[in-house]
């Protein structure tokens, strides 16, 4: 494959954002929106053939004899610190990066369509597109990535182009809370990542030129992935706290990685988060940036295998995560705000996936790899079905114009389009037979019991609680009680137009259809084809869960009945917090405000205000003290005067005196 | 030789403590008068006792002599503007210029 | 002596000088005539010598220092008229050049005395320019202090709020760094050579003499890092800094902390470290903790200001902190992203001062608290000030981004542990950096208006359109392709490596 | 006797010749006749200023050794010429002013006596010819500063100078009575040098040079022997007050290097290293202490003065040609420089009798050509780039440091920093003219051809003698013959 494409690709959304960015303030809305959808269109077009050239070709470059090979296609010098430390601007194409690059080009697609119905009377409806194409642009910079430090730039990017698309509303107050919220916590988490680019980087490049690692670039994946083992190596046993050094640097990387895809505990701009534009949330915060994280792991498996550690270290966390999402996510009545914690949850697993999977074989387990596979699967499917909840969501929220699914209730009848789709989205993402959830969600669920049975029955614990929250969200919404407003309201709430319901529809055919891709051709670990089946127990097993958590919900809200409040009575305290989220936001409130800026800052810019510059103020106070004090010296008397005089000469002559004796 | 030094030396002392006491302006032009003089006396005692060869300690004493008499001429003449001015010879008087 | 080109940088600005004194003292039309034509000349004359420069090196010359000459000055302290540049030095005028070029458009409406505000704006340059071809040690110092001096009035007459505070303190505090400086300067001098040889300034010249005792080097050092620390606001000396910048008018702040600053720095590597390398080995810790302190130290102070001027001043101690730091890691890496820190902050701290200075002249406030809602009102300044924040907390694409990761991977180089704990505190600062800055762009940019007379204002006029723009292309250009700049400081820097590990 | 011994002190016989023309017009000439007398004076005394730096030094010692002619004395009287017809020019208009013109010629007969007195100071190489040559340039001053008969304040000014420099020279006299005990009878520069030769230094001629050093510290007002000057500058008319601050101070500090060189020159580092060091550390601080209060530009002016002479004094510390050249370019600088400062303070005081550092608020509205000027003047004095200040600060502070000894580094350190203070008040007067709010207090005026010619050749000297090396060389090599 010629290297036009793949330029192509990172070149029009890049220009894209330039010509709305700078021009659009002259062009009509029209105008931007179609230059902005036509745009992405021909990218997706673009990104569809290079993943199809990649999978199907057959091309010796791509597979080889069944083994599916990286490419680099391009990787030109922009920054070189020193000979070996040197930063590349490239395309590495390799399974991962070609699903990636169909999900986020269609995803972001079926946005750009969806937007332009959806933002239709928003003032500055050009910048959003702007913004958009910037997003698209760097979140396809960096799933290209050749290198970690290029994947850093645009992880850097994709966090700069969240924040200004969370803070598109910008007059409100909160959306620009949430924004710098967004943008620090992640930055936070980036600087940990930065750290342990450094500390690898360190390492890899201070082994001699000439060794098993080869001269090129240390932050190369290919070079780091080839051969891990001599990675390792390179760090001569240094270690640190106990944990060799690469292990900490591998966390560090991955805290990186939590920050962007919202693990415990830097999860809590997520929620936030959702005051952006709601098409927003389904592209960035729900399909494409926040699996960054996800794909990061993915990116750098074979690292992180050599240092179990760093694996159980994400297992942990996403178990964890996962719970705490899906647990709040039963207590919100917020609609964004329950899909943006199952976002969390359905990420969280995604991760467990990840930390289950080997890639060396183990006894015992009949594929080691097969948690990697799984989650790649979960992280397409998930992307398809979380953007069509979303963008459901973003239906209804403006036919009701309200997030509260309290405002809501009954709709089925007034949207059909809507609770069709929103419903397939439902069955998806509870795992539902033969929707796309069930299959993905199936082999990590596989993956998981390999590992160890307690992740597996924990992870199916957490997919018993998705599909009760999920059910519990779609009854409130479509079911229970019809909200007497729409009737008195002169207006009822009605399907979307056909902007807003094509996406819908496209996106739930392809949630009932994914699941019957045969992923393991396309996507494992080690580029070797895998054929998926079913794992019965496990199928059985989840299903099961799923389907009694689905008939829980409907025993508890497909009618307006007083058994939830009385549920809620039971234990009104767990109600609360997890409402509450378990006041983490508190918890932070606390540490910043409190404690970094009151008594850090603040201590230090008094500090600067009264000690520093005081002492050179004190300077000038104590030359002026001492002239005012001297000055009875020139008293004016003639007398003194030749006093003072004497008295100098002969101390002169006195002190040099004694001096010399 | 020493005892032809005391005298100068007391002659030096008297005339700084009477400049550094004294109120009225002649009787500090005395004692300045007193101070030159003793340095006179110095040169012709070191001329006389170490030196007796050669006379310049003597020459230098007169023409040290003329110089002070000019001196004084022209600090009597001050003196007498400033009586002039403020009506007395009070050392105190002229010090409205300080600090 | 006219023919070596490096003069002219001196003579131009002599020049404008001229032609402003021949100008009437309020034609307005006349004096910006003669300052935009000198303004420009300058820039064409210092993008002509980065070509110039670049090809010569490509054809092969590796002289440490090109384009150099030397005049006999004062004969018998052997003082030279000497000029001669590397490529660090010729982006450093690059740099200059630019800076003056927008601050001359961001003057445009001074008042009052515009003639003579420009005088001294001129005779500051005239110091920059001088300062930065000099290889004689003695010019160097005394162009430094031409361009320290008028500071003073520029200050004091066209300033803001407390001037004639601010600018007695920062003159005070400049002369009193430069106080230690000539001192370190004459030891440098008269231990240049060895015994018997005639003492020379000449920088090249006692560097490869090398002569001067380690007992010397570390007392020396120690006065001529502190006398050009000040300039650099190293901790504790930086207290000038906010003052200074919060009280000067706006094209003054953009030279200063554009510019002046960076004087601090060059001088620290291009005397400090180069002439006296041993003692740098010996002596950096103590100057590495200094600045370490001042790179968090400025970002935290920043982050609860509430004037405009006063955050920038602040974030300028942090950055040029950096610059500091960056030096004294003493390896090509690291000293090639202070470089590259210096050119960046330079850009960027004279666009904030810019900007600030143009919302300043409508609101009449730069109380973040009594203004929001910019971007409504004045779109054009609202995205450069978003612009300029992002590439103050390192946002890729920007050239913020490029100095700092140099800095930090050059500085991760150092293996020890003393070493390893600043740098990660260095890198603390990036976050709080970003906090600030959206805390800023939050407050004064977004969210709803403030105060409805806002809602009257104009956006931005063509000469200011004119000169933001010129520095916004130049920062994103560094961001964008930072790989020949990079290249070209790097291999400036051999001699000084060279140095340093001679002495070891 | 050789009368053609007399060939060698032309410098001198010129100042005699025009004391005379001077002397005789005065008395001779009708009402009429004593209009010209001041153009007439200035201009043959530019034209002696002239000639003296034309005629070439013999280079020869006449009168048994008394006196000497080498390139270094003329070349510093022919910076103090520059001086005084400085002086002359900016004075020209307080002369003719009403008050002061009918003893018009009384002021220039004995400004040239004291100037022939100088001169006497400068090319002594005996003590006695040293000591008529200070009376001479001391007593008639104290005549002069008492010039202003209607000011009480000129009244009170002499006496305090008179007193005090009889008193200074009975100081002096004894301290040179005890070197003599130890001169092996001759007083003779280099015949003290040769006798002092012999290494110990007993108590009594450590005593001697301090009362020495008080004696000549008095014409230089060094602290502490320099408490006179601020009641005597601020209450002795302006033309006068210049003149006592550069003129015989510069010829007192050229006296005081030959002699500590010449004569007692091996007893630097026994003794007057020291003291010296003390005295300067001292007079550079306690002057600009005081000089930070003034509020009277005059006193201020002495103060500042002051602390110049200390810094003039750094000259002494290197004794070497290198610093001597330095001391005599440090000189001239600071002749221009300040002597710019009283030609504006003159040029306003003679125009509203205004001399308050806060009368000049606003001083660049209604004068800037006048302010323009004092800013220069008091950047130069300050030592700021590119004017000449600087480099004489500088260069002296260089030839300091070339003995490679700690103290003096730590000396120069003093110095520098001292040089901050001083900023600080010479950065007063900028701000009062440029910053200070308000209306102007003195209303817009053109000055006299004459001021405005000393004006300008004062600024150009501050502009110039610094980027031009010309003048610091031609001070290097002169001093090179005595040394």
């Amino acid at each position: 494959m010629g290297t036009t494409l793949p330029i192509l690709i990172l070149a029009i959304p890049f220009a894209m954002f330039l010509i709305l960015g700078i021009g659009g303030v002259k062009m009509s809305r029209k105008l931007a929106g179609i230059l902005g959808i036509c745009a992405n269109g021909t990218l997706a077009v673009l990104a569809y053939i290079v993943a199809f050239t990649y999978f199907f070709s057959g091309d010796a470059a791509f597979i080889l004899d069944g083994v599916r090979q990286q490419v680099q296609i391009f990787d030109v010098t922009w920054l070189a610190f020193t000979e070996r430390m040197v930063v590349n601007i490239g395309f590495l194409l390799d399974p991962i990066c070609a699903m990636m690059l169909v999900v986020i080009t269609t995803i972001s697609f079926m946005v750009h369509l969806y937007s332009w119905g959806y933002m239709e009377h928003e003032p500055g409806f050009q910048r959003y597109y702007a913004f958009l194409s910037l997003f698209t642009f760097s979140m396809l910079g960096l799933v290209v990535a050749t290198n970690i430090f290029q994947m850093y730039i645009f992880w850097e990017l994709v966090g700069v182009s969240s924040y200004l698309l969370i803070g598109f509303f910008y007059k409100l107050p909160s959306a620009v809370a949430a924004s710098k919220k967004a943008f620090i916590v992640t930055r936070f988490a980036d600087l940990f990542m930065l750290i342990g680019i450094l500390v690898l980087s360190y390492y890899v490049s201070h082994t001699p030129a000439d060794g098993p690692l080869g001269g090129a670039s240390a932050f190369n994946f290919l070079m780091l992935n080839s051969n891990p083992g001599n990675v390792l190596a390179s760090t001569v046993g240094a270690t640190f706290m106990g944990g060799s050094v690469l292990t900490w640097a591998m966390i560090f990387i991955f805290v990186g990685g939590m920050g962007k895809s919202a693990m415990m505990p830097l999860h809590i701009w997520l929620p936030d988060a959702m005051e952006g534009p709601t098409p927003v949330s389904a592209l960035i915060h729900a399909a494409t940036m926040v699996v960054a994280g996800v794909y990061l792991v993915a990116r750098f498996f074979p690292v992180f295998c050599i240092v179990p550690d760093s694996l159980t270290f994400i297992t942990v966390v996403g178990a964890i995560t996962a719970f705490y999402a899906a647990v709040v996510a039963c207590a919100q009545i917020d609609i964004k705000r329950i899909l943006a914690f199952s976002t969390i949850s359905q990420i969280a697993f995604m991760m467990v996936a990840l930390g289950c999977a080997y890639n060396e074989p183990v006894e015992g387990v009949h594929y080691s790899g097969l948690g990697y596979m799984a989650g790649m699967f979960h992280l397409f499917t998930h992307a398809m079905f979380k953007a069509l909840l979303f963008l459901g969501a973003g239906c209804l929220i403006h036919a009701v114009h309200s997030n509260n699914y309290t405002e809501m209730g009954g709709l089925r009848k007034y949207m059909p389009i809507c609770h069709i789709t929103f419903l397939i989205g439902c069955l998806a993402i509870a795992g539902i037979w033969p929707f796309s959830g069930f299959f993905s969600k199936d082999e990590m669920l596989a993956a998981m019991f390999s590992r160890h049975w307690f992740w597996g029955a924990w992870m199916t614990m957490v997919a018993g609680l998705t599909a009760f929250y999920m059910f519990r969200m779609y009854y409130m919404v479509f079911w229970w009680e019809e909200n007497p407003k729409y009737r008195e309201s002169g207006h009822k709430p009605h399907d979307a137009p056909w902007q807003m319901s094509l996406p819908l529809i496209i996106l739930a055919l392809v949630s009932c259809v994914a699941g019957f891709i045969p992923f393991g051709e396309f996507v494992t670990f080690n580029g070797e084809p895998y054929h998926i089946h079913i794992e019965p127990s496990v199928a059985a097993t989840s299903l099961t869960v799923a389907v009694a958590a689905i008939a829980l919900a409907t025993v508890m809200y497909a009618k307006k009945n007083p058994l939830p409040s009385k549920i809620k009575n039971l234990w009104p305290g767990l109600w609360t917090a997890a409402n509450r989220r378990f006041y983490w936001d508190e918890i932070y409130q606390f540490i910043t405000h409190r404690f970094i800026f009151n008594i850090i800052c603040r201590g230090i810019a008094w500090f600067d205000r009264h000690i520093i510059d005081g002492t050179m103020d004190a300077m000038a106070t104590v030359t002026q003290w001492c002239s005012v004090r001297i000055k009875g010296m020139q008293s004016g008397s003639i007398q003194t005067y030749v006093i003072w005089y004497f008295i100098g000469a002969v101390l002169l002559a006195a002190v040099t005196w004694i001096c010399i004796l | 030789m020493l005892w032809y030094l005391v005298p100068s030396v007391i002659m030096f002392a008297a005339g700084v403590y009477g400049f550094c006491t004294r109120k009225n302006m002649i009787a500090l032009l005395i004692s300045l008068e007193l101070m030159l003089n003793s340095a006179d006396l110095n040169f012709v005692v070191f001329n006389r006792f170490l030196f007796p060869g050669s006379m310049e300690g003597m020459v230098f004493t007169l023409f040290a002599i003329a110089i002070a008499a000019a001196e004084t001429a022209i600090a009597i003449a001050i003196i007498i503007n400033i009586y002039r001015a403020v009506g007395n010879t009070d050392i105190n008087s002229v010090k409205q210029m300080k600090f | 002596m006219f023919s070596n080109f490096l003069i002219w940088f001196v003579i131009v600005p002599v020049i404008m000088m001229a032609g402003l004194a021949c100008c009437g003292n309020s034609n307005m039309k006349a004096i910006r005539t003669v300052m935009v034509v000198c303004s420009t000349v300058l820039l064409g004359m210092a993008i002509w010598l980065v070509c110039e420069f670049l090809d010569m090196r490509a054809a092969g010359d590796t002289s440490e220092m090109l384009f150099t000459g030397s005049w006999m000055w004062y004969e018998p302290l052997n003082i030279h008229l000497a000029v001669g540049v590397d490529g660090i030095s010729v982006l450093m005028l690059l740099l200059s050049a630019i800076i003056v070029f927008a601050g001359t458009f961001a003057s445009w409406k001074i008042d009052p005395l515009p003639k003579n505000f420009f005088l001294w704006f001129a005779l500051l340059s005239t110091g920059v320019f001088g300062f930065f071809i000099s290889i004689d040690m003695f010019t160097m110092f005394m162009f430094y202090e031409v361009a320290l001096i008028p500071m003073y009035l520029l200050i004091g007459v066209w300033g803001t709020g407390r001037k004639e505070y601010s600018a007695m303190k920062l003159t005070l505090m400049l002369m009193g760094g430069s106080a230690f400086l000539m001192l370190g300067l004459l030891g440098i001098y008269w231990h240049s050579v060895p015994a018997g040889g005639v003492p020379t300034w000449n920088i090249l010249e006692i560097a490869h003499n090398s002569a001067i005792a380690p007992s010397w080097q570390n007392l020396l050092f120690c006065f001529t890092f502190v006398g050009f620390g000040v300039l650099g606001a190293m901790f504790p000396f930086h207290t000038w800094s906010p003052d200074g910048h919060a009280c000067a008018p706006t094209a003054v702040s953009m030279l200063h902390a554009g510019v002046l600053m960076k004087l601090g720095g060059y001088g620290c590597f291009r005397i400090a470290i180069y002439l006296l390398p041993s003692a740098a080995q010996e002596l950096a810790w103590i100057f590495i903790i200094l600045t370490g302190i001042s790179i968090v130290y400025g970002a935290f102070s920043a982050c609860v200001q509430t004037d405009l001027k006063y955050i920038n001043a602040y974030s300028s101690v942090s950055h040029c902190g950096m610059v500091l730091f960056a030096i004294l890691m003493l390896n090509r890496t690291a000293m090639t992203g202070g470089i590259l820190q210096m050119l960046s902050h330079g850009l960027m701290t004279a666009l904030f001062f810019a900007l600030i200075g143009m919302i300043y002249g409508r609101t009449h406030t730069r109380d973040i608290r009594q203004m929001g809602g910019l971007m409504k009102i004045m779109p054009y300044l609202g995205v450069c000030y978003m612009i300029a924040g992002f590439a103050s907390l390192g946002l890729p694409g920007m050239s913020g981004f490029v100095a700092e990761m140099t800095i930090f991977f050059g500085a991760f180089e150092n293996g020890d542990m003393f070493h390893r704990v600043f740098v990660i505190a260095a890198t603390c600062a990036i976050v709080i950096t970003a906090v600030y800055i959206l805390r800023v762009v939050g407050k004064l940019i977004l969210g709803p208006v403030q105060d409805d007379h806002h809602l009257t204002l104009t956006d931005a006029t063509w000469w200011e359109r004119f000169s933001t723009a010129t520095l916004i292309v130049c920062l994103a250009g560094i961001g964008f392709f930072p790989n020949w700049i990079n290249e070209t400081i790097q291999h400036s820097f051999t001699p000084i490596i060279n140095a340093l590990n001679m002495a070891i | 006797m050789d009368y053609s011994q007399f060939g060698a002190m032309l410098p001198e016989l010129i100042i005699l010749g025009l004391f005379f023309i001077v002397f005789l017009f005065d008395t001779f000439s009708n009402e009429g006749g004593k209009k010209l007398l001041t153009p007439v004076t200035t201009v043959l005394f530019g034209l002696a200023t002239v000639a003296i730096w034309l005629i070439p030094s013999c280079g020869d010692t006449v009168f048994g050794g008394m006196y000497v002619d080498d390139s270094a004395c003329k070349a510093m009287k022919a910076i103090l010429n520059v001086g005084v017809f400085i002086v002359l020019l900016q004075s020209a208009k307080w002369v003719e002013s009403d008050e002061v013109a009918i003893r018009k010629g009384e002021f220039y007969e004995l400004l040239l006596v004291t100037l022939f007195g100088m001169y006497l100071m400068i090319s002594a190489r005996h003590f006695l010819l040293f000591i008529i040559g200070l009376e001479s340039a001391s007593l008639p001053l104290a005549a002069m500063v008492a010039f202003n008969k209607k000011h009480y304040e000129s009244h009170e000014a002499a006496v305090k100078y008179i007193l005090t420099a009889v008193f200074s020279s009975a100081i002096l006299l004894t301290g040179l009575s005890f070197v003599y005990a130890f001169s092996g009878g001759s007083l003779y520069f280099d015949d003290i040098r040769a006798e002092l030769s012999s290494g110990s230094t007993p108590g009594l001629l450590i005593c001697a040079l301090a009362f020495m050093i008080a004696g000549i510290g008095f014409k230089l007002s060094l602290v502490p022997f320099h408490l006179w000057t601020a009641d005597v500058y601020q209450g002795a008319p302006t033309a006068i007050t210049a003149y006592l601050s550069v003129i015989s101070k510069g010829a007192a500090a050229f006296a005081f290097f030959v002699i500590f060189v010449q004569a007692f020159g091996t007893l630097y580092s026994a003794a007057w290293e020291w003291m010296m060091y003390a005295v300067i550390i001292v007079t550079i601080t306690i002057g600009n202490l005081f000089a930070i209060r003034q509020k009277n530009m005059k006193r201020f002016m002495a103060f500042s003065s002051i602390s110049q002479a200390g810094y003039i004094m750094l000259g002494v510390m290197t004794e070497s040609a290198l610093g001597l050249g330095s001391m005599m370019f440090y000189i001239f600088v600071y002749v221009v420089s300040n002597l710019a400062v009283f030609s504006v303070i003159s040029a306003i005081e003679n125009k509203t009798g205004k001399v308050g550092m806060d009368d000049y608020d606003g001083l660049h509205k209604t004068n800037p050509w006048l302010s323009f000027a004092m800013t220069l003047a008091m950047f130069s004095l300050a030592g700021i780039p590119p004017f000449a200040g600087f480099f004489s600060k500088i260069l002296i502070f260089t030839s300091v440091t070339a003995s490679d000894s700690m103290a003096l580094y730590m000396l120069v350190l003093v110095a520098l920093i001292n040089t901050i203070i001083s900023l600080y008040y010479y950065l007063l007067v900028v701000k009062a003219i440029w910053i200070n709010p308000g209306e102007a207090r003195i209303e817009s005026f053109r000055s006299a051809f004459s001021e405005r010619l000393a004006l300008w050749l004062c600024v150009g000297g501050i502009v110039f003698f610094g980027l031009v090396s010309g003048i610091y060389q031609f001070c290097v090599e002169s001093a090179a013959t005595l040394v």
